[in-house]
């Protein structure tokens, strides 16, 4: 059985969520997790979108946020405001997914520009809801494509913070919420040193090897001492990922 | 009350160049027609204000009505960037463009802020980021019951609002239903307001989700059936992606844009 | 996830002595019946909190099971005053009470600064009344970007909320429509809530004016029919308004409000 | 052809309700008032009930302001919060009306206690809304029998302020509405000096006397050079009114 590197991520961060989790989805892989989840082990996980879809059951992927299936489908509806003052903000979030086209070994974000801000080599799309969902869910997962452009030694600028300079960073900003507890790429699976707070690989997805993470990173790649193999995806979690893509 | 006008009536009469005008509509109802009649009249140095600005800022930006953006985030949902937004931030093309930005949750409490007749709001946001050092209208506020240090935002008050609703009954009160967004705040934070409509009818019943603003507290209201495409209006359309992908193509490069825009102006 | 619990249950759980407790219900679905069995179960020193105290509130305080009262209008809503309420602030009878008053604005927005998880909320409001001389929890604050000097009032954060509402399904999901006041800030705000409700159904049909508490923010729901008697439960029935009246003679007198209360505890 | 004189004063404040006013009321007189206002000349008048019913057009009056009623006939049903926030702070609103225990010659007003704070003659029912409704409001119209008790040289405790002690003190005090522009009593009607805001008799009902009306104030009353009587209640005032009264 074959699959590609985005189911590989997809499946990793499904298999994430769990119980009554809540969880804070944006569109694309995140949502596609979230749903996958909802569908194999956790029907109770309790997806919420920033446009104020408070509990959204989709019977399919949305399109956008604004996707009318989420309002129809959700136990509440309720303003952009509140969804960020009522529901994010107090830390009553279980789980935020981010992404971003830098981060580096303290997994702060970068999604505003790469290079100099009032000269930007790349615009991007900027801050939207990240830097409250790194600041307030009670964790955070992130899922990117393994690349030394995407891992930087320091990026370019902080949109979102991780675990800034290192520990105490958090407590001193006063962010609430644990911070990045999961890194999912396409080659493996990084978490912060309970320590030092640095992102660790802890585990390698099938057919990935070590070599190709280490050059994949634009700093000195911290190694579990205990690395494992992501587990392959189960015919089962393939079977309901491929058909919720297709009914997208 | 407010008035029922046509449009290019309600944009003639509600927006000036050198205004400040927020199109709200958090990817459902999004005012895109009213946009391109902005566009049309020739509008100039406008603050554009948007939390999400899309393919309709993409198209008021390179048309050259902007002089600058207020934004939280900028792209073409799902399918990637904004080609003429990044056009005038890196290159002035067609004309240089000012950007403040802020969070998503920094620009729904400045609507929130302004809709209240506050001059600021609080709320825990930015700390640690660099948007505090590049985004001047941020500041710190000290709790005076426990001394903690939180994030100020100033109101927004928008010159002009501009949103779209399903709804309206001919006193002008207004009805949207589905993910309303930011748009209640973004109204009633404005000095004026225009709110283009899908339809309208003789009475607006009552209905699940449903946000109502006044006719008092409307400038204007326009019918324009399919105003928000190719964005959803919920229970009337849904999101046209394929002209979402078509926008890339065309925006990506100058002259299928000009191209574009004198065939709006046509 | 919400429980479903019985009344006394529920209260026997969730409320204890010494909690700061509110009961919310803005004149309409008030938690009458689950305040009596607050009454019943004999709590004390409890600092009872509630924007409007009404007849649930003297009955509380003649019952002396309050220490305190955190409020911004107290009286017998077309009716007159609250007898126990001003015997016990007068007299200390049966217990001394505690007053901190606001106004509504005030308390409204202290219960959404709790909701919000910030410490304190900012309003344009209480300038020039007295009571900025005798509540402590006041202070001001000036806006970073104006200079403008507003009012403060800190965050409230029961440590239990209870509300009456219309419905919830087996989940836990609440539903109450038509005025729902404060409610859901007052629960949002608190650690621990409790709701009773007319009726727990299979599912929650969507419908106008509706606010919708999902079971995982509420710690447990009861089905007390008729749960807000005297007050309103739209779509259920309607103020009794001699039950209003009736109070005035029964809570005059010491004497005839110890017999109301012996007759409740029976 | 008679009337009592709660009819007068409800008469005499609907008469100054006209055109798309839109208006904060309580319950009790001021509901009646500008009900019948409805029904008489300003059928575009909005009715804002603190409760969270905007544009309420209740066919009865409401026992209070929970009556179901004004929920059933609102334009919006809105949150208490947002009442306050949306609506009443930003001075979205013409006229509010207030009552109170005690008011002084600069319209301040108490409904908080007669006598000490900490051991009152007697414990009113406190601020509500009422602070808020005065300092925002664009305009304010106070209705309360005119007695000594009531008309009082210095209230015991300012709950909301009218124009405090005089010209320039709602500005100091950086109150946006314009204050009580209209005082309605049993026996006349009162307006604030635009010199000086002081309460000036302005006009007197039929059958009530200045003598009356100066025995009945616990200052040296300003009456103005042009006192006028008021308009006696036509018919149709009253039948309306007493229709609208009995129906409740």
């Amino acid at each position: 059985m074959t699959w590609t590197a985005e189911e590989m991520m997809t499946v990793t961060a499904a298999r994430a969520l769990t119980g009554h989790t809540s969880c804070f989805v944006g569109i694309g892989l995140p949502s596609t997790a979230a749903n996958l989840a909802r569908r194999l082990h956790a029907p109770n996980l309790v997806l919420i979108y920033e446009s104020g879809a408070i509990g959204a059951k989709p019977t399919r992927l949305p399109l956008s946020i604004g996707d009318g299936e989420l309002a129809l489908t959700a136990d509440a509806v309720v303003s952009v405001p509140e969804v960020f003052n009522y529901w994010l903000q107090p830390g009553r979030i279980d789980v935020g997914f981010l992404s971003a086209a830098q981060l580096d070994r303290f997994a702060n974000l970068n999604t505003t520009v790469i290079g100099d801000y009032r000269d930007p080599t790349v615009r991007l799309p900027g801050a939207g809801g990240a830097p409250e969902i790194a600041a307030s869910c009670r964790e955070v997962f992130l899922m990117l494509r393994h690349t030394r452009r995407a891992f930087v030694e320091k990026v370019d600028f902080i949109t979102s913070v991780g675990f800034g300079d290192g520990p105490g960073s958090r407590e001193r900003l006063g962010l609430r919420g644990r911070g990045p507890v999961l890194v999912v790429t396409d080659i493996g699976v990084l978490q912060p040193d309970p320590d030092t707070r640095e992102l660790t690989l802890t585990s390698l997805h099938p057919g990935a090897d070590l070599a190709a993470a280490r050059a994949a990173t634009g700093w000195d790649l911290a190694v579990a001492a205990d690395l494992t193999e992501t587990p392959p995806p189960t015919g089962e979690e393939l079977d309901l990922l491929r058909a919720l893509v297709k009914g997208a | 009350m407010a008035e029922l006008v046509g449009l290019a009536e309600g944009i003639a009469t509600l927006v000036r160049d050198g205004d400040v005008v927020a199109l709200e509509g958090f990817t459902h109802l999004i005012p895109v027609r009213a946009g391109q009649e902005i566009i049309r009249q020739g509008r100039r140095n406008l603050t554009l204000v948007r939390m999400t600005p899309d393919i309709i800022y993409d198209q008021l930006i390179g048309a050259g009505c902007a002089r600058a953006l207020v934004f939280s985030w900028g792209g073409n949902p799902g399918v990637g960037s904004l080609h003429r937004f990044r056009d005038a931030v890196s290159n002035g093309w067609p004309v240089p463009l000012e950007v403040e930005e802020h969070s998503h949750a920094g620009m729904a409490n400045r609507y929130v802020a302004g809709a209240s007749g506050l001059p600021f709001a609080v709320l825990r946001g930015y700390a640690g980021t660099d948007l505090f050092r590049h985004t001047a209208n941020l500041a710190t506020v000290t709790c005076p019951f426990t001394g903690e240090v939180l994030t100020a935002v100033p109101a927004l008050r928008p010159d002009v609002t501009i949103i779209h609703a399903q709804r309206a009954d001919r006193a002008g009160n207004v009805q949207m239903w589905g993910l309303t967004g930011v748009q209640k705040e973004a109204v009633l934070a404005a000095d004026r307001s225009l709110v283009t409509v899908e339809e309208i009818v003789d009475a607006l019943e009552p209905r699940p989700d449903a946000v109502v603003l006044p006719g008092w507290t409307v400038s204007a209201v326009a019918e324009v059936p399919g105003g928000a495409r190719p964005s959803y209006a919920q229970g009337y359309y849904d999101r046209d992606n394929e002209a979402y992908r078509a926008w890339d193509a065309i925006s990506r490069d100058r002259d299928t844009f000009t191209a574009w825009l004198e065939a709006l102006a046509a």
